[in-house]
C-alpha cells in the first residue's frame, strides 16, 4: 500500500514538472507576444493607441477564423493548404450572393465552401491520401473555381449594401468591430467543442495515435471529415466576413494565408505531428504575427526587401523562443 | 450482461482463412468461445493468435471463411462495429493514445456529460481514480498516459475494456508487461467476468497461467488450426508439443528455462556505472557488471529499470553520473558515443523505439552495423547479406524473405531481428529490457540459451525482466531497484525467489538492508 | 478444385493489378498524357519540342530531388523556392569573378540556408515545416537585399549553359540527369542512404540504434539547400538574367508535388527517385498540354488539382485489411 | 540565424558584371517626369471645401505612402524612389509601407499609416476593389487620399481627392496600334496576361482586344496565357507557343518583363529579330533596348514617376486650389524611330 503511496509522492513531482512544461507550452507564445508588444509601446508612441490596438484586432480577425479551423486539422494531425484559396472563393461567393439578400450572402459561401472541405475530407479518411496534397489540390480547384465565376478575375462583384450582410463585416458594437466579436465568439465556441465534447477528444484521439483510436472505437473517418469541413467552413466564413468589411469580392486575396496560419497555429504550442494543442494558443498566434507586421509598419521607413527579412528574422526567433520555452522531454 | 445458456456459442469462426502479401497467416480455422468460458489461443510466435483476434473483432477482413456472433453471420466492418456487438478487445501491443490523460484514454468515446451535453470532467476523474485504484494503479488520471509505465497502460487499456458493456472479451497477452501482483488482478477481474457469464478469449505465452485461469484452450500452429479441447484434461507437455509439432518425448527432455548454472564472473568489472541522476527518476544509482556475468535488475513496475538502462546505454541526459567500460570512460547522453563504447540496448518498446518497421528484416539487422559494414560511405552489400544470413539462421528468424518488411514480422520475430541487430555489434555490455516478453517457448529458451551463451564468450549482460523465474535462473547477481534507487543486492545463494520477492516487497526494506549489504557503491 | 482455384486466381490478380498501379501508375500517367498530346496537339512529336519540356523540367526536378530527400525523413523543405532567389542574387554580384567563383558562392548560400534550417531541425527541435517556413520569408528578403532589381546576365559561358547542347541534349537535362543519379546512388547505396530512410520510419529507433540522427538531419537540409542553389543557377543561365522577385515563386509547392505524386510517402522512410524524376515529368508535361491547348487559367488550376489528384490515388498505399 | 546575417555581411565584396550600358538609373529623371496628358478646363475638379477637410501646410505634414508591391521591378523601384525623391526635396516627412502584393496586408498598412498619424495620403492600390474600411476611416479623420497608377473604385473629391495614373485600357489599345502597324494588321497574335484577377491585366487586355476588333479584324488573336508579369513565366509560355503554334505572327505582352522572356524563348528557338512582332507596356530601359536591338517592335509606355505631380496636387489641395480628379498622364511610346533617341528616358 505504501509503496503506491511512494509511487504517488513522486508522480506529483513528475507532474509538476510536466505542468510547468505544458504551461510554457500552451504560453510560450503569449510570453513572446507580451515582451513584443512591451517593446512597441515603449519604442512607438503611436503602438499602444486605441486607434492601432483596433486595427491590430480587426486584421488578425480573418486570419484567426482561418486559424481557428486548421487548429482542429492540425491536431489530428493533418494539414489544410486550400485555406487561402477557399477564404478567397467565400468572399467571392459572399458578394456575388449579397444581391440575393443577407442570408445567400452568407449562407452561399459556407455551403459551397464547406462541400470543398468536405470532399477533402472524404478524400483523406476514405482513401487515405496524404493531407498535404489532397489539400493542395483543393487549393488549386478553388482558386480555379474562383478565377472561373468572375471571369478570370476581370470582374469584382460589389457587396449590395442595402443588405444587413454588411454589417457583419462593417457593423460596430461597445465600439469594437463585429467581425472581432465574431471571432471572439467562434473562439470561444471552438475551445468548448475541443476541450469538452466528445468530437474534441475525438480530435484529440485520432492526432495522439490514428490506429489505436480506431481501435479504441473512435470514428476516425467521420472525425477526420468533420474536421475538414470545418476548416473549409470556417475559411469561407472568414472570407465572406472579410467581403462584407471590404464591401467587395476582392479576387486576389488568400496568397499564402495557409502559410501564415498554420505558423500561426504551431506558434500557438500545437504539435502539428498532431494530438496536442490549444485554441488560445493559435489565437495568440495569429496576433503575434500581425503585431510583427505592424510594427514593422510602425518603423515606417524600411525597404520591402528589409521588411521580409525582419519578419523572416522575428519569425526565427519567436519559434526558437517558443520550441525552447516548450521543450518537452526528449523522446530518446 | 446478456447471460445466455453456458453452452452458447457466443462468437466463432468456421473456415476461415487470412492472407497477406506472401504468407498464409490463418489457414482453414474454426474457432468458438461460450459464453461463461475462458478460453486460452495458445500457438508459437507467428502462429496466428493475433490474426485472428483481429479478424474476429473487425480489424483485419477475412479472405474466406465467416465469422458468427451467437449464431448470426456477421462481417465487422471497424473495431467500433465489433465493440457496439458487444465484444471488447485489448490488443497485443498496447493501442491507446499516449498525449492524451489516463481519464480521457479510459473513457474515450463514453465520456460522462453534464446536462449541456458538454463533458463532466470532474465526474470523469473521480470515476477514472475509481476504477483504475480498483486495478492497483494509483495515479493522477489527469496525467499523460505516456508518463506511464508500459505495465500501467496496459491496465488502463484493460480497465477500458471491461468497462465496457460487453459479452465477449478478447485479451491478446495481457499480461506480457504486468508484475506478478498485477497479474493477480487480472486474474480477479478474469474470474468476475466468467460469473457474469461473459465469454473471454486469452492468449498468453505463460504456461502457468493459463492454468491458473482458463477453462479450454485452442492451439494454432503456422495459421492451422491444431487441437481443442478442455485445459484439465491436457497437460503442459501435451500443450507445448501441440505448439512446437514435436512429440511428447522430445519435448519432455528440455527443462522449463534454458539457462545453465553460474558463469565465472572473475577479472575487472567491463561496465561500471556511478551514481547515474536523473531528477524524478533515478537516484545515484550504480552498477558493475563482470565480464561473463549476467546482472539482473529486479524491482517493481516503474522502479526505474528501463532507465537505469537506457542511461547506460547514453539514450537519457543525467544529472550525474559516470559510465566507463573495461576502465575507459564513456560520455554520458549520447547513444553513438555508448554504441562506440561496446553497450548494446534492446529497448523495453520494440514497437516504438526499437523497428524501424518500414524497412526490412535485412536493413533493420544491419542498421546499427552500418558503418562497419560500408566502406567509403558505400554500403558492402554482400558482407551485410552474409551477416543478415547467419543472424536470421542463427536465430532462427521466420521471415518469408529478408526482404520483408518487418512491421510486418510477428511479435516474437521482431524481438529477434532486434537481438540479431545487437549482436551484429559485437557489443562488449548487453543491456536487455525484457528480452523475452511476448515471445513463445521456443523462442524464449533459444533467446535464454543465447544469453548464456554470450555470456560465456565473456560478455557482460545486464537482464530486465518481469518474470521472476527468468531473472532468477538466468542471473548471477540481481540488483534490486526500488523508487529510482538501488536497496538491494543478491549474490550466489541469495539469488532466489524467495528473496527476491522480499527485496522487492517493500516491508522488507529494513530486513533487507542490514542483510544484504546496500547495493550503493559507496 | 479448379473452381476454387479460379475464384482465388482472379483477387490475386486485381491485387497484383493494384500494386503494379501502385508501383507505376506515375509512369503509366507519363505514357497517357504524351499518348494524348501526340494525337490532339499540334506540332505535338517533335525533338525540339521534347527539347523545351526537357529543359523546361530540369530545375524543378533538381530541386525535387533535394525535396525528395527532405521528406523521407519525415521532414520537408519550404524554403527552396527562396534559396532559389537567393542563388540568382550571388550569382549576379559574384559573376564579377568568373562563373566558377559564382557557382562556389552559390553553392556556399545554399549550404548556409541548408544548415540553418538543419540546425533548427536538428537542435532546436523545431517542426521541419516552420523552420524552412521562417527560412522562406527571410531568404527570399535576403535575395532582394542583394540584388534589389532583376540583371542581365552575360557572361558567355553562363548563357552557353543555359542554351547549349551535347549532340542535342541541352546541359541542363545533363545535369538534372546526373544529379538524378547520383541521388538514387546515395539512397540505394550508402550508409548516408539507409539512416535517412530509417531516421525518416522511427526516429526513436533509430536515435537508439546509436545512429547520428542530428548529423544526417543536416546533411539532408544541406543536400536539399545545395540542390536549390543549383537549380537556381541553371535557371539564371537559362533565363540569361537574375530575377530573385519571381524566381522560384511557388516552387516549394511543384517540387513537392513530384516527390509525392512520384510515389514518396509524405510520412518518410522511402525516398523513389525514379518515381520523382516521372512525377515531375508528369506535372510539367501537364501544365505543358494545358498552355498549348490554351486554356484559361481557371481551366488550368482545376484540370491541375484533378490529375495531381488521380495520380496520387493510383500511386497510394492501400491500407492493408 | 547568425549565418544568414554573416552571409549578408559578406556581400561586401561582391563583384558583378560590368554593366555594358551603363547602371539603372531608377532616381525621377528631370526630363522624363510625367506629362499631365489633358489638362482640358472640362474635366472635373476637386477643392478642400468640396472635400471638407482643413487647410494644412504641406511643409510640416506627414505623408503616408502605400505601395502595392515590393520594390523589386524597375516600375515600383522607380515609382517609390520618385515619391521618395520628390519628398525630400520638399522637406516633407514620408512614412512608407509595402503590401508586398497581399492585398489584406495593404488595407492594414494603409491603416497602420492613419493609426501613424499621416495626414496625407497617397496609396498605390494592388486593386482597385476593397477599400471600403480605409476610406471610411480616413474620411472620419478628413485625409485627403490621392492614388497613383491605379484607381480606386469610389467617389472622388467624397472618398478620395484625385488620381493620377494612366489609362490602362488606352495602353492597350496604342499597344493594339502598334501591332498593327507592326503586323500590317493580318495574321495571328498571342497575349502574354498579367497576373489573373488583377485590374491591370483585365484594362490592358479589354483595350487590345476592343481595338483589334475594331480596326484590325484580319488580326486574330489564337492564344492567351499568363505569364504572371514575370520574366521566367513568360519565357517558358512562349516557349510552349512557339512549339504549338509556330505560325504566330505577333505577341503582345501585358508588360516588359514577359516580353524580354518572349524574346529569350524566341532567341533560343533559333528564330531572328522580327520573325515575331512583340509589343509590350511600360517602357524599362531593358525592353527599349530590345527595340534597338530589333527583337521588339513598340514599348507603349507606362510612367511610374509620380512624385512631382503627386505632391504637388497635394500642395495644391491643401492650400485650397482646385484639382482635378483624374489627372491622366501623357504616356508616350517608343517605337523603331524614337527608340535610340529616347532610350535615355526609359527608367
Ligand atoms: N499486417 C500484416 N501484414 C503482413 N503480414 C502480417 C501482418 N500481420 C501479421 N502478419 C503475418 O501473419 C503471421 C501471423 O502473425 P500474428 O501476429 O497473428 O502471430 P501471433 O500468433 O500473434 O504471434 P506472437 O505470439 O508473436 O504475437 C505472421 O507470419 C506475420 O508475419
Ligand atoms: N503503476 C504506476 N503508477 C504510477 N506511476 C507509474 C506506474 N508505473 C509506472 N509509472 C511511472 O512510469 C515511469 C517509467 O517507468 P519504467 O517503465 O521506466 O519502469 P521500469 O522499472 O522499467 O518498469 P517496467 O520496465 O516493468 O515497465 C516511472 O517514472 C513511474 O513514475
Ligand atoms: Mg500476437
Ligand atoms: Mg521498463
Amino acid at each position: 500500500m505504501s509503496a503506491s503511496g511512494v509511487e504517488a509522492g513522486r508522480g506529483s513531482g513528475v507532474v509538476r514538472g510536466e505542468r510547468l512544461s505544458a504551461l510554457a507550452q500552451q504560453h510560450g507564445a503569449l510570453v513572446a507576444l507580451l515582451v513584443l508588444a512591451l517593446v512597441a509601446s515603449f519604442s512607438f508612441d503611436s503602438f499602444a493607441t486605441g486607434d492601432n490596438i483596433e486595427n491590430l484586432a480587426m486584421t488578425s480577425s480573418f486570419l484567426a477564423v482561418v486559424a481557428l479551423g486548421m487548429t482542429f486539422v492540425i491536431v489530428t494531425g493533418g494539414i489544410d493548404l486550400s485555406v487561402g484559396s477557399v477564404f478567397a472563393l467565400g468572399g467571392v461567393l459572399a458578394a456575388w450572393g449579397s444581391r440575393y439578400g443577407a442570408l445567400v450572402a452568407l449562407l452561399l459561401p459556407l455551403a459551397v465552401c464547406g462541400l470543398i472541405g468536405c470532399v477533402n475530407g472524404l478524400l483523406i479518411a476514405r482513401t487515405r491520401l496524404a493531407p498535404f496534397i489532397v489539400t493542395l489540390a483543393a487549393m488549386l480547384a478553388a482558386r480555379g473555381l474562383m478565377l472561373n465565376i468572375t471571369d478570370e478575375g476581370a470582374t469584382t462583384y460589389l457587396v449590395d449594401k442595402e443588405t444587413v450582410f454588411v454589417h457583419l463585416g462593417q457593423g460596430r458594437l461597445l465600439g469594437v468591430g463585429a467581425p472581432v466579436w465574431i471571432t471572439g465568439a467562434l473562439f470561444l465556441a471552438g475551445a468548448v467543442a475541443l476541450r469538452r465534447t466528445r468530437f474534441g477528444q475525438n480530435v484529440y484521439a485520432v492526432g495522439g495515435n490514428e490506429d489505436a483510436a480506431a481501435l479504441m472505437g473512435a470514428p476516425v473517418a467521420r472525425t477526420k471529415i468533420t474536421v475538414y469541413t470545418l476548416s473549409a467552413l470556417l475559411a469561407g466564413l472568414a472570407g465572406a466576413l472579410n467581403a462584407a468589411w471590404l464591401a467587395s469580392g476582392v479576387t486576389i486575396l488568400g496568397y499564402g494565408m495557409e502559410l501564415d496560419a498554420i505558423a500561426a497555429v504551431v506558434i500557438g504550442g500545437t504539435l502539428l505531428s498532431g494530438g496536442l494543442g490549444f485554441v488560445s494558443g493559435s489565437l495568440v498566434g495569429v496576433l503575434l504575427l500581425k503585431t510583427i507586421q505592424n510594427i514593422i509598419n510602425q518603423i515606417g521607413s524600411l525597404d520591402s526587401a528589409y521588411q521580409q527579412v525582419v519578419s523572416g528574422g522575428f519569425l526565427v526567433v519567436v519559434i526558437i523562443a517558443q520550441t525552447w520555452l516548450a521543450r518537452r522531454r526528449r523522446v530518446a | 450482461m446478456t447471460a445466455s445458456p453456458v453452452s452458447a456459442e457466443v462468437l466463432a469462426v468456421r473456415g476461415l482463412t487470412k492472407r497477406f502479401p506472401g504468407v498464409t497467416a490463418l489457414d482453414d480455422v474454426d474457432f468458438s468461445v461460450r459464453a461463461g468460458e475462458v478460453h486460452a489461443l495458445v500457438g508459437e510466435n507467428g502462429a496466428g493468435k493475433s490474426t485472428l483476434i483481429k479478424v474476429l473483432t473487425g480489424v483485419h477482413r477475412a479472405d474466406e471463411g465467416g465469422v458468427f456472433h451467437r449464431g448470426e453471420p456477421v462481417a465487422f466492418g471497424t473495431p467500433l462495429e465489433a465493440q457496439h456487438a458487444g465484444i471488447s478487445t485489448i490488443y497485443q501491443e498496447v493501442n491507446l493514445i499516449p498525449l492524451m490523460s489516463v481519464a480521457r484514454n479510459l473513457f474515450l468515446g463514453r465520456e460522462p456529460r453534464t446536462r449541456l451535453g458538454l463533458i463532466d470532467f470532474r465526474r470523469m476523474h473521480t470515476e477514472a481514480h475509481q476504477v483504475l485504484t480498483a486495478y492497483g494503479v494509483d495515479v493522477d488520471v489527469r496525467r499523460p498516459l505516456r508518463q506511464l509505465g508500459v505495465g500501467a497502460q496496459q491496465m488502463v487499456a484493460l480497465a477500458r475494456a471491461v468497462a465496457v458493456d460487453a459479452s465477449v472479451v478478447v485479451m491478446d497477452e495481457p499480461t506480457s508487461s504486468l508484475e506478478p501482483r498485477e497479474v493477480h488482478t487480472l486474474f480477479g477481474v478474469i474470474r468476475r467476468l466468467r460469473d457474469q457469464g461473459i465469454a473471454v478469449v486469452y492468449v498468453s505465452h505463460r504456461m502457468e497461467e493459463l492454468y491458473a485461469v482458463c477453462d479450454s484452450v485452442t492451439v494454432l500452429r503456422d495459421g492451422h488450426h491444431v487441437h481443442t479441447g478442455p485445459l484439465a484434461g491436457t497437460d503442459r507437455l501435451t500443450l507445448v508439443s501441440y505448439m512446437l509439432g514435436r512429440d511428447l518425448g522430445e519435448v519432455r527432455s528440455e527443462g522449463t528455462t534454458k539457462f545453465s548454472g553460474t558463469h565465472d564472473t572473475g577479472g575487472e568489472p567491463v561496465l561500471r556505472a556511478e551514481n547515474l541522476t536523473r531528477p524524478h527518476q533515478l537516484r545515484a544509482v550504480s552498477l558493475e557488471i563482470h565480464p561473463g556475468e549476467v546482472l539482473g535488475l529486479g524491482g517493481l513496475l516503474g522502479s526505474g529499470r528501463s532507465e537505469t538502462a537506457k542511461a547506460v546505454a547514453g539514450a537519457l541526459a543525467l544529472a550525474d553520473g559516470r559510465v566507463t567500460v573495461a576502465g575507459v570512460p564513456v560520455r554520458t547522453g549520447s547513444t553513438v558515443a555508448a554504441i562506440r563504447a561496446g553497450i548494446s540496448l534492446l529497448p523495453e518498446d520494440r514497437k516504438s523505439e526499437g523497428i524501424v518497421p518500414g524497412l526490412s528484416v535485412r536493413e533493420n539487422i544491419a542498421l546499427a552495423a552500418l558503418p562497419q559494414l560500408s566502406r567509403y560511405g558505400l554500403v558492402a552489400e554482400s558482407r551485410m547479406d552474409a551477416v543478415v544470413d547467419t543472424f536470421m539462421k542463427r536465430l532462427r528468424i521466420k521471415a518469408s524473405s529478408p526482404h520483408q518488411k518487418v512491421g510486418e514480422l510477428s511479435g516474437g520475430n521482431q524481438q529477434k531481428v532486434l537481438l540479431a541487430r545487437w549482436l551484429a555489434m559485437n557489443p562488449k555490455v548487453l543491456l536487455l529490457d525484457e528480452p523475452t516478453r511476448g515471445i513463445d517457448i521456443g523462442a524464449k529458451a533459444e533467446v535464454q540459451q543465447l544469453i548464456d551463451e554470450l555470456a560465456e564468450d565473456g560478455l557482460g549482460v545486464l537482464l530486465i525482466s518481469s518474470d521472476i523465474e527468468e531473472l532468477i535462473e538466468g542471473s548471477d547477481r540481481v540488483v534490486v531497484l526500488r523508487d529510482g534507487a538501488a536497496i538491494a543486492e543478491l549474490r550466489a545463494d541469495d539469488v532466489t525467489a524467495d528473496r527476491l520477492m522480499r527485496a522487492i516487497a517493500q516491508a522488507a526494506e529494513e530486513e533487507a538492508s542490514t542483510e544484504e549489504e546496500a547495493a550503493t557503491h559507496g | 478444385m479448379a473452381d476454387v482455384a479460379l475464384r482465388n486466381a482472379l483477387p490475386a490478380d486485381r491485387a497484383a493489378a493494384v500494386r503494379w498501379l501502385q508501383e507505376y501508375g506515375v509512369y503509366a500517367g507519363v505514357v497517357v498524357l504524351l499518348l494524348f498530346n501526340v494525337a490532339f496537339t499540334d506540332h505535338f512529336l517533335s525533338a525540339a519540342n521534347f527539347r523545351t519540356q526537357a529543359v523546361q523540367v530540369a530545375p524543378v526536378l533538381v530541386v525535387a530531388l533535394g525535396m525528395a530527400l527532405a521528406i523521407g525523413t519525415e521532414g520537408i523543405d519550404l524554403s527552396v523556392g527562396s534559396v532559389m532567389a537567393l542563388s540568382t542574387s550571388l550569382l549576379s554580384l559574384y559573376l564579377g569573378y568568373g562563373p566558377w567563383v559564382a557557382l562556389l558562392t552559390v553553392v556556399v548560400g545554399g549550404v548556409v540556408i541548408g544548415l540553418a534550417n538543419g540546425t533548427l531541425i536538428a537542435f532546436v527541435g523545431v517542426q521541419p515545416i516552420v523552420a524552412t517556413l521562417a527560412l522562406m520569408v527571410g531568404t527570399r528578403g535576403l535575395a532582394l537585399v542583394m540584388l534589389p532589381q532583376l540583371k542581365d546576365v552575360r557572361d558567355p559561358t553562363l548563357l552557353s549553359l543555359g542554351s547549349g547542347d551535347v549532340v542535342g541534349v541541352p546541359y541542363l537535362v545533363l545535369i538534372a540527369a546526373a544529379l538524378a543519379v547520383v541521388v538514387a546512388f546515395v539512397v540505394r547505396r550508402t550508409t548516408f542512404g539507409r539512416q535517412l530512410l530509417a531516421i525518416g520510419d522511427s526516429r526513436p529507433a533509430a536515435q537508439l540504434a546509436g545512429l547520428p540522427v542530428r548529423r544526417v538531419l543536416i546533411t539532408v537540409y544541406v543536400c536539399s539547400g545545395v540542390l536549390a542553389a543549383v537549380a537556381g543557377f541553371l535557371s539564371t543561365a537559362r533565363l540569361s538574367a537574375s530575377d530573385p522577385t519571381s524566381l522560384g515563386q511557388l516552387m516549394e509547392l511543384s517540387a513537392i508535388t513530384a516527390v509525392v505524386v512520384g510515389g514518396t510517402p509524405l510520412t518518410g522512410g522511402r525516398v523513389r527517385v525514379g518515381g520523382t524524376v516521372a512525377g515531375a515529368l508528369l506535372i510539367q508535361l501537364l501544365t505543358a498540354t494545358l498552355i498549348k491547348h490554351d486554356l484559361s487559367p481557371s481551366w488550368t488550376q482545376l484540370a491541375q488539382a484533378v490529375v495531381i489528384i488521380l495520380a496520387v490515388y493510383a500511386a497510394r498505399e492501400r491500407g492493408k485489411r | 540565424a547568425g549565418l544568414v546575417a554573416g552571409l549578408a555581411l559578406c556581400t561586401g565584396c561582391t563583384k558583378s558584371e560590368s554593366d555594358a550600358s551603363g547602371s539603372n538609373s531608377s532616381a525621377a529623371g528631370g526630363d522624363s517626369s510625367q506629362v499631365v496628358a489633358t489638362p482640358g478646363a472640362d474635366s472635373k475638379t476637386c477643392d478642400i471645401a468640396t472635400f471638407g477637410g482643413k487647410k494644412l501646410d504641406l511643409k510640416t505634414a506627414t505623408v503616408g505612402f502605400s505601395q502595392s508591391e515590393k520594390e523589386a521591378n524597375p516600375f515600383r523601384i522607380a515609382e517609390t524612389a520618385s515619391l521618395k525623391a520628390e519628398a525630400g526635396k520638399r522637406g516633407v516627412k514620408l512614412l512608407t509601407a509595402n503590401a508586398q502584393s497581399q492585398f489584406s496586408k495593404q488595407i492594414s498598412d494603409v491603416q497602420d499609416l492613419i493609426a501613424k498619424g499621416a495626414d496625407l495620403l497617397v496609396i498605390a492600390p494592388l486593386n482597385s476593389d476593397g477599400w471600403e474600411p480605409v476610406l471610411r476611416q480616413a474620411a472620419a479623420k478628413k485625409i485627403p487620399i490621392v492614388t497613383v497608377d491605379r484607381k480606386i473604385n469610389a467617389t472622388p473629391c467624397t472618398d478620395y481627392v484625385s488620381f493620377i495614373g494612366s489609362d490602362f485600357t488606352e495602353q492597350g489599345k496604342r499597344a493594339a496600334d502598334e501591332m498593327i502597324k507592326a503586323t500590317g494588321g493580318k495574321g495571328e497574335v498571342a497575349i502574354l496576361l498579367g497576373a489573373a484577377g488583377n485590374n491591370v491585366t483585365t484594362e490592358r487586355t479589354k483595350g487590345f482586344e476592343d481595338r483589334l476588333q475594331e480596326k484590325a479584324p484580319g488580326l486574330k488573336i489564337v492564344f492567351r496565357q499568363t505569364g504572371e508579369f514575370a520574366r521566367e513565366k513568360g519565357q517558358s509560355v512562349t516557349e510552349n507557343l512557339i512549339q504549338s503554334k509556330p505560325g504566330i505572327t505577333g505577341v503582345y505582352a501585358e508588360n516588359d518583363e514577359m516580353g524580354l522572356g518572349a524574346v529569350n524563348a524566341l532567341k533560343s528557338a533559333g528564330k531572328k529579330p522580327g520573325d515575331v512582332k512583340i509589343v509590350t507596356v511600360d517602357g524599362t530601359r531593358n525592353a527599349v533596348q530590345g527595340i534597338v536591338d530589333g527583337w521588339i517592335d513598340g514599348v507603349i509606355e507606362s510612367n511610374p514617376r509620380f512624385g512631382p505631380l503627386a505632391f504637388q496636387t497635394l500642395d495644391s489641395f491643401t492650400k485650397g486650389a482646385k484639382v482635378g480628379q483624374d489627372i491622366v498622364i501623357q504616356d508616350s511610346a517608343y517605337t523603331k524611330g524614337n527608340a535610340t533617341s529616347d532610350i535615355g528616358k526609359a527608367y
